[in-house]
């Protein structure tokens, strides 16, 4: 970079090092996710946002960390998810709580609105894979600003979009569908949004939804509640029906 | 068989920084405005992120950009170019022109050569004289002034279509508002058809002397 | 952070975090792109061919990438008594696809210079536009025009900088200055070539079969314009990646003249009729 | 480059209002070099059937004849007239067979049935995916052109002239975004009492 810079037109220059093809692999070894975590599901209701995710870490198959929690209070208006590689959630949990330390520790009265923080993942991640050295995650951004709810989606390329309802990984095949429908007949109905319980019964439903058919999801999830004037995350288990299993035929 | 033993063990996976989210546009100039449209489907393969998402970018009052192809580069291009129009504005006290625009944007996109944006730009504007400028570029930043275009996942199968209107305009029959305004609607219909990655909506942004109107036609949704 | 910063705390060793250093890498290419340094193009570490086909194989979902640049292909140029004639078609390919049947194969660097473009298009008018600048600067700073030589020695070097970076170059450069007329060709490899007669890209082939049968010193300036023309039409027939219209260029000691454009299907026409 | 486009070509049928029409481009090219400018791919099998053939120009005569020598058995067997459903699975058939080392051609029939007159249209795939249209059939290198317009330009029930307008200008429009077909162009429309063959201009460069 320093020798571009210098560059002067007519100077002579040799040969850039271009370097040897093995050594210098941009696919690198090691950049590929390891603990991984499954679906977050995200869903606009009329007065916030609410955002599930199960806290199971899976090791390939291994069901390997049962209680690793994914759901981030970022402040009194943010939440956020992840899905994807479980330390690189952390890493930009560790980065983001540091940000909001120093915003705190100011004491100016302002802090961090939801917008600000998705188009700043999207940075952070698109920066990283233009690096080719990427954090293999999915976030789920929400919260409220200016009284109007806001989610938007990240994922490990920078990819970055705001819609009313999303779902990640096999959620996006499982649930979303689901989510589509309420959220539509809703509307069509009434003309109106999802009210904060129905809200939070569709997420219920998705999760257990995804626990039948998605064989890295678990049973015990979080719900992050994000409102204009509250954050709260709470801590549910799901009472499966494995009676229906024996109506499932044509595997056996 | 290593398929047993293997089969706990994550898998490694290559890591790829391209995606492919779909979407088109289509933009006309004629002589006193240009109309600039793209469809609100992001997708990456047979999924849709959303059915709303405009890949229309305003820059000034006078030129929007279209970006289509992968997402995160757009985002990414557009921001870059918005913060160097507006230190622009601060430094001359001036709206940046299309023109200058145009050139800005193809520099940009070759500082990436090794790396690619891999996006298909259509800037659109009015020029210093009222008329309307449209730009059509390659990924690595090859601008080329044009009187029409289509890009995007259905550009190949749009461009003919608007080649074969408005090919052989001459200056004594321009084309009007309308007209452009109609053939970007049957474009789009016709695309919808065949294309999985172009749907939903269409956004599209007329610039004219007092102003960019915009509007929304419905598509496809499947 | 916008108070730290006003505050002047932001290079404050206390307050220097994992989520600034984030940051700053994040937003440093803002900073540092090729608008400020036109020789500062982002690559990655290795090599950038490699790189290049790799990152661009597939995409997430595992398809194949189609980035298909613009390449524009056939052009010619050559000197005779009465100065240099250059000749291009106007097509720009991405693939098979047709992206443009009037793209710009000549670009004007000075009132007394032209290049012509043949290869990638982008990589073509992105180094022209570089040297142009070059070449205004050398006017500025010694009070007089740069040479043709000089010029094209300005343009290899920055090309020969980026070999073995995958750039797609075929140009020529033209001009007259004070020692006569000169021409040059230039490719992505870094090479510099002195010559009279010169036709780079896929139909070339086809243009120099033409161009040397009817090539002599002597010509008249509206043989040699017209013999340009034909090679170039010649090119547009044969050549799938070839076509549009036909430019021709004209330079003699007072500068470079446009003499014509005309449609390859007109031509096709009056060829034929011609023939009958 | 994908073998399928080596020659370039682009093909193209349609249907109108009791009448069928089918437009070939003329070039014969290898990769990016013109070689020949009479090579229109499009054969007749029965007074109103015609079969057009975008792919390799190689396996093009190879599969007609295929197909003519089965055709014509089967006429001897039947002492009847092929009807164009019954060749769609001859060909069909006769592709499948190839199934792991395919002729890379993707047949099109057009037709009028010879017996009741009713328009038939379809196209395959190089293994003999049959594809029954209503409307169009595209193919060759530049099918993505082609199906944008002929989206946007056809309409049903078009007469002989608004058909012969239609299909003309779907083939030069789409030639004229594709590298490696054009070089003129042959359209065929087919009726009950007459074939209609006239040759279009299109761009030579």
């Amino acid at each position: 970079m320093d020798i571009k810079q210098q560059w002067i037109p007519g100077n002579f220059k040799s040969v850039p090092d271009i370097g040897h093809t093995a050594q210098h692999d941009v696919v690198q070894h090691g950049w590929t996710p390891i603990t991984t975590t499954t679906s977050v599901l995200g869903v606009v209701f009329d007065s916030g946002v609410a955002l599930a995710a199960d806290t199971l870490t899976s090791y390939g198959s291994m069901a390997c960390f049962q209680n690793n929690p994914r759901i981030l209070t970022v402040n009194q208006n943010i939440i956020v998810a992840a899905a994807g590689e479980y330390s690189d959630y952390q890493f930009i949990r560790d980065v983001v709580e540091e940000k909001v330390r120093t915003e705190k520790s100011l004491n100016d009265g302002i802090s961090m609105k939801p917008k600000a923080l998705h188009t700043w993942l999207s940075r952070v991640l698109y920066n990283r894979r233009t690096k080719m050295k990427p954090l293999w995650s999915t976030f789920l951004v929400a919260g409220v600003q200016n009284d109007v709810p806001f989610l938007g989606e990240i994922d490990k390329l920078g990819t970055a979009f705001a819609d009313e309802q999303i779902a990640s990984g096999y959620g996006a095949y499982l649930a979303l569908p689901l989510m589509r429908k309420a959220i539509d007949e809703k509307r069509e109905k009434f003309n109106s949004k999802l009210t904060k319980d129905e809200a939070i019964d569709l997420l219920k439903k998705c999760m257990e939804v995804l626990y039948y058919r998605d064989a890295r999801s678990h049973d015990k999830y979080q719900i992050g509640i994000v409102t204009k004037d509250s954050v709260e995350t709470q801590n549910l288990a799901l009472k499966p029906r494995w009676e229906v299993a024996k109506l499932v035929q044509g595997y056996e | 068989m290593d398929t047993i033993i293997d089969r706990g063990a994550p898998k490694a996976r290559n890591f790829e920084p391209y995606a492919s989210n779909g979407g088109s546009i289509v933009a006309i100039s004629g002589k006193d405005f240009a109309i600039v449209a793209s469809d609100t489907r992001l997708s990456e393969g047979y999924m849709i992120y959303t059915r709303k998402q405009s890949k229309l970018f305003q820059l000034s009052d006078k030129s929007v950009l279209g970006c289509t192809g992968c997402w995160c580069d757009t985002l990414s291009l557009t921001n870059i170019i918005q913060s160097q129009l507006k230190s622009y504005l601060y430094d001359h006290n001036t709206i940046m022109q299309p023109n200058s625009i145009a050139q800005l944007l193809s520099t940009l996109l070759y500082s990436r050569r090794f790396f690619p944006y891999y996006v298909y730009n259509v800037l659109a504007g009015l020029d210093s004289n009222g008329e309307g400028c449209l730009y059509s570029y390659d990924p690595v930043g090859h601008c080329e002034k044009v009187n029409y275009t289509a890009g995007g996942s259905s550009g190949v199968l749009m461009q003919p279509f608007l080649d074969s209107w408005l090919g052989n305009r001459t200056a004594e029959n321009p084309v009007t508002e309308e007209e452009a305004l109609s053939l970007v609607k049957d474009a789009f219909t016709a695309a919808g058809e065949r294309d999985i990655y172009t749907g939903d909506e269409v956004v599209y942004n007329i610039i004219k002397k007092d102003g960019i109107k915009t509007g929304v036609v419905q598509l496809r949704k499947d | 952070m916008a108070m730290l910063s006003l505050c002047g705390l932001s290079d404050d060793t206390l307050f220097k975090s994992k989520c600034e250093v984030e940051e700053n890498e994040a937003f440093e290419t803002f900073q540092s792109d090729n608008t400020v340094n036109q020789m500062n193009l982002y690559s990655l570490p290795g090599n950038p061919v490699e790189n290049m086909r790799m990152i661009t194989a597939r995409d997430t979902m595992g398809r194949p990438i189609e980035l298909n640049f613009h390449h524009g292909t056939t052009t010619l140029g050559f000197l005779y008594q009465g100065g240099i004639v250059l000749a291009v078609d106007s097509r720009a390919t991405g693939g098979q696809y047709i992206g443009s049947q009037c793209m710009k194969k000549i670009v004007e660097i000075n009132d007394f210079m032209l290049g012509t473009l043949a290869g990638g298009a982008a990589d073509c008018v992105y180094w022209d536009r570089v040297l142009s600048k070059q070449c205004r600067l050398h006017e500025l700073r010694n009070k007089e025009r740069i040479s043709v030589t000089a010029a094209s020695k300005i343009m290899s070097n920055m090309i020969y900088y980026y070999k073995g970076y995958g750039l797609s170059i075929g140009m020529m450069l033209a001009g007259y200055d004070k020692n006569g007329p000169s021409l040059f060709y230039i490719d992505n490899d870094g090479s510099r070539t002195p010559g009279k007669v010169f036709s780079v890209g896929s139909g070339s082939i086809y243009a120099f079969g033409v161009l040397d049968s009817g090539y002599k010193w002597d010509l008249t300036d509206e043989e040699a314009q017209k013999l340009g023309q034909r090679a170039i039409f010649h090119a547009t027939h044969r050549d799938a990646y070839s076509g549009g219209i036909v430019r021709v260029y004209h330079i003699t000691k007072d500068g470079w003249k446009h003499i014509k454009n005309e449609d390859c299907d007109e031509i096709y026409d009056r060829v034929k009729n011609e023939a009958k | 480059m994908s073998i399928m486009d080596y020659n370039g070509g682009a093909l193209i049928g349609m249907k109108g209002k009791d009448c069928v029409a089918i437009a070939t481009d003329k070039r014969f090219g290898i990769q990016a070099q013109t070689v020949s400018l009479d090579f229109t791919k499009v054969f007749q099998i029965n007074p109103h059937t015609y079969m057009g053939f975008p792919g390799l120009a190689t396996d093009i005569f190879t599969v007609y004849e295929k197909i003519m020598f089965r055709k014509r058995l089967y006429e001897l067997k039947e002492n009847r007239k092929i009807s164009p459903k019954a060749l769609a699975s001859l060909v069909s058939n006769l592709l499948y067979e190839n199934r792991f080392s395919p002729f890379f051609v993707e047949p099109m029939i057009v037709a009028l049935d010879e017996v009741t007159l009713e328009p038939y249209m379809c196209d395959m795939d190089l293994i003999g995916c049959v594809n029954k249209s209503d409307n169009f059939v595209v193919g060759g290198t530049s099918s993505s052109q082609l199906y944008g317009l002929c989206e946007a330009l056809w309409e049903p029930d078009m007469e002989e002239d608004q058909l012969f307008e239609t299909i003309s200008q779907a083939l030069v429009s789409a030639c004229n975004r594709d590298a490696i077909s054009g070089w003129g162009a042959k359209v065929y429309i087919i009726k009950k009492d007459k074939i209609i063959v006239r040759d279009i201009k299109t761009r030579m460069d």
